[in-house]
């Protein structure tokens, strides 16, 4: 079993890290997108610094949702899908380690991006360390979300954006729970309250609904 | 004062009648060209036979 | 073993395909799908797979579980271009748990050795064929589901491919074939799949 | 009504039958929530003005039942969401199709109208309180289910991937509520508005109780008329598909 699951996490590393996999390009939207922000907002450096976080934030959710076509676009095209139905490996691992791989290569860099974009916004150390802790649980709760809408939308072609709409709502509570996570650590003394907890409950709850979810769009899905 | 307030009360109920007689016409249109559609179709394929 | 088919039918987007269609098959045997393009062969394999539910009728299978011993070769190679011929090979074998020691020796049996280290995007539609049929060798499993597996093969490797199957089935496997009669591959049960649609419409 | 051809495939299991009840059920419905609405509404606007909302809470016999709506608008599409998946009822993804629109409108509906209710009390157009920021939330997922919908080509294949969606949805809909009623008392101290007032004074419940009903039986009659059309344009697919299998 984690024979195949290190398989399935190796092989879509390596697509995604060689040319045309699109592993950083989460990362480019999510500098373009913070640095738009200070042009339509203006120059104000307390005011920059006091929103820098939630900037942050939103740029992360955005980039998360971006790559999510790919999960399962390629596999549905060239016929590797069909063979993942059949493999011994239950589906919900194999999606469970096919949101694990894209989220290293898209989810992990927004995170390791976070405190030099934090600077740009002229957000302070501490906040610094909140945002990229919380961006550390957040981001792939929102990858396991948006494993549901890769594979509602797997057999669809160029559904890229119509996955993020779908997907938009049900990460609304990651968001909450994230900005409020890193306002907490950067005002008070200990960043792990409750709204920490409840990120973390938020994560645990998707790794599981993601995975199960996505298993039933994929075997409905294949079946019309 | 209550004039300002029952112009509220006009333009609420005034969208929600706005809303609500948009998705009925809707309704009865997309039947209509239905309808049609399944009647030409149904004639074309009495007159193959 | 002994797969049976009873009455299973199928419709794509709305027409019927065919129904009330029946077979048995047990070890050794080669079951030749015939029928024209659309006539559902493709559907009728995917539903043996598993891949595609039955519309009506049943599947039963004695003495081997369909999940666990079933290969599919569809018209899509499940070749991923980013990947080497060997890393494409060496993913399904570490998925599917095949033995990945004689790997070479499965290569260079399907004529891929000297390709091995490339990147599939340089393949020509022969030799992604062949790639995808190797997965039939390197990974031991008794039914094999063949949809046209002989296109784009050359005449040599069509020989081979006979070969593989008759090997297959010396060793007591079994076979469904879907194919335009282009592979004498002596099947033992033909079904046209032409025949059945008539007899259902009429 | 055309005599429809006996279909050799059926798409359906028994559209007939449900072609000929909604034939009267439609008609019906619409008359019982006209009358309805008529007097609720009448009944409403004879109301004493609530001592501190003025004539705005008048706005409530509105905004109050599309929010019922709306949600049990979604609680039934995800009932009609099993009934595609688990007992494979084809009238069930015809229902889910046709009730989205429906569910969207009256999401709007509340959306608007509570904003215009609280205009006069907040001073802005939109106030980010905790029920209508819930309330938008599920307008966006209603847009993306009809997104979904229109997505695919082929109805059944659309059928289920929506219904897993729905289902999705339902699960996610009491997180998303708890989450912005609790990040909607972080923004504000207290919310000073209460939307539906402190205590339902009898003259204002048994309207706002009336014209709940009626839209209701409104809602039921344009989801009824939806569905008959949806059956009609499968049918139109069918034959369409039909016509150029014969032309092979």
């Amino acid at each position: 079993m984690t024979r195949a699951i290190l398989a399935i996490l190796r092989r879509d590393l390596a697509i995604s890290l060689r040319a045309g996999g699109g592993a950083g390009i989460g990362a480019i939207f999510f500098l373009s997108v913070v640095m738009v922000v200070p042009f339509a907002i203006g120059p104000d450096q307390k005011l920059l610094s006091q929103i820098g976080p939630a900037i942050l934030w939103v740029g992360a959710l955005l980039a998360s949702l971006l790559g999510l076509e790919r999960i399962f676009g390629a596999d549905a095209e060239d016929g590797s899908l069909d063979l993942l139905l059949l493999s011994p490996l239950p589906l919900e691992i194999a999606a469970f380690s096919k949101a694990l791989a894209h989220w290293c290569a898209t989810g992990l860099p927004l995170v390791i991006v976070a405190p030099l974009l934090g600077l740009l916004l002229g957000v302070e150390m501490k906040g610094l360390g909140a945002v990229t802790l919380m961006l550390l649980i957040g981001t792939p709760a929102i990858a396991f979300l948006g494993l549901i809408g890769a594979a509602l939308a797997a057999s669809l072609p160029r559904a890229g954006l119509l996955i993020a709409v779908l997907i938009v709502p049900f990460t609304i509570p990651v968001l909450i729970f994230g900005t409020a996570a890193t306002a907490a650590a950067i005002t008070e003394a200990s960043p792990f309250g409750t709204a920490f907890k409840f990120l973390c409950a938020l994560l645990l709850f998707s790794a599981v609904i993601g995975p199960v979810a996505a298993a039933a769009a994929l075997r409905i899905g294949r079946g019309a | 004062m209550t004039a300002l307030h029952s112009m509220f009360v006009a333009w609420a109920y005034g969208f929600a009648a706005f809303v609500l007689c948009a998705l009925i016409v809707w309704i009865a249109l997309d039947y209509r060209t239905q309808r049609k559609k399944l009647a030409e179709l149904e004639a074309h394929r009495a007159e193959k036979k | 073993m002994r797969l049976t088919a009873s009455g299973i039918s199928c419709a794509r987007g709305g027409r019927t395909l065919f129904t009330g269609l029946s077979f048995a098959l047990s070890d050794g045997e080669l079951m030749l799908l015939t029928g024209p393009n659309g006539s559902g062969k493709t559907s009728l394999l995917r539903q043996i797979a598993g891949l595609l539910p039955l519309e009506s009728g049943s599947i039963v299978c004695e003495g081997f579980e369909r999940e666990e011993e079933t290969h599919f070769v569809g018209h899509l190679a499940a070749v991923k271009d980013a990947l080497t011929v060997s890393e494409n090979l060496a993913f399904w074998v570490e998925l599917y748990g095949g033995n990945a020691a004689d790997l070479a020796g499965v290569l260079e049996k399907f004529r891929l050795d000297r390709l091995a280290s490339l990147s599939a995007r340089v393949l020509s539609a022969g030799q992604r064929r062949r790639l995808a049929l190797a997965r039939l060798a390197a990974i031991r499993r008794k039914l094999w589901l063949l949809d046209e597996p002989d296109t784009a093969l050359d005449a040599e490797g069509r020989a081979m491919l006979v070969g593989v199957i008759a090997g297959h089935r010396a060793q007591g496997g079994t076979v469904v074939m879907a194919s335009h009669g282009t592979l004498d591959a002596a099947p033992s049960q033909e079904i046209s799949l032409a025949e059945v649609m008539r007899t259902a419409a009429a | 009504m055309p005599k429809t051809p006996r279909m050799k495939f059926s798409e359906l299991a028994n559209p007939n039958r449900f072609m000929r009840m909604a034939w009267w059920m439609i008609p019906l419905f619409a008359a019982l929530a006209a009358l309805l609405l008529a007097w609720g509404l009448y009944l409403g606007f004879q109301a004493p003005a609530e001592r501190d909302q003025g004539i705005t809470a008048r706005i409530m016999f509105v905004h109050v039942p599309s929010a019922w709506l709306a949600l049990g608008i979604y609680s039934a599409m995800a009932v009609a969401a099993l009934g595609t998946l688990v007992w494979r009822h084809p009238l069930a993804d015809v229902a889910q199709k046709s009730s989205a629109p429906v569910g969207a409108a009256f999401a709007l509906i509340c959306l608007v109208t509570g904003a215009i209710w609280g205009r006069p009390t907040w001073g802005t157009y939109w106030e980010w309180d905790g029920r209508l920021t819930s309330m938008l939330v599920l307008f966006l997922i209603y847009l993306g289910i009809i997104a979904l919908w229109r997505a695919f080509e082929e109805p059944l294949s659309a059928a289920k991937a929506v219904a897993v969606l729905t289902l999705v949805g339902f699960i996610n809909i009491p997180i998303v509520k708890f989450s912005v009623d609790w990040w909607s008392t972080l923004h504000q101290p207290a919310s000073v508005f209460r939307l539906d007032g402190p205590t339902m004074h009898a003259s204002y419940l048994h309207p706002l109780l009336i014209s709940a009903l009626g839209f209701s039986f409104l809602a039921a009659a344009m989801i009824i008329a939806a569905m008959r059309t949806e059956v009609l344009r499968r049918r139109v697919r069918t034959l369409n598909i039909f016509a150029a299998g014969e032309a092979r």
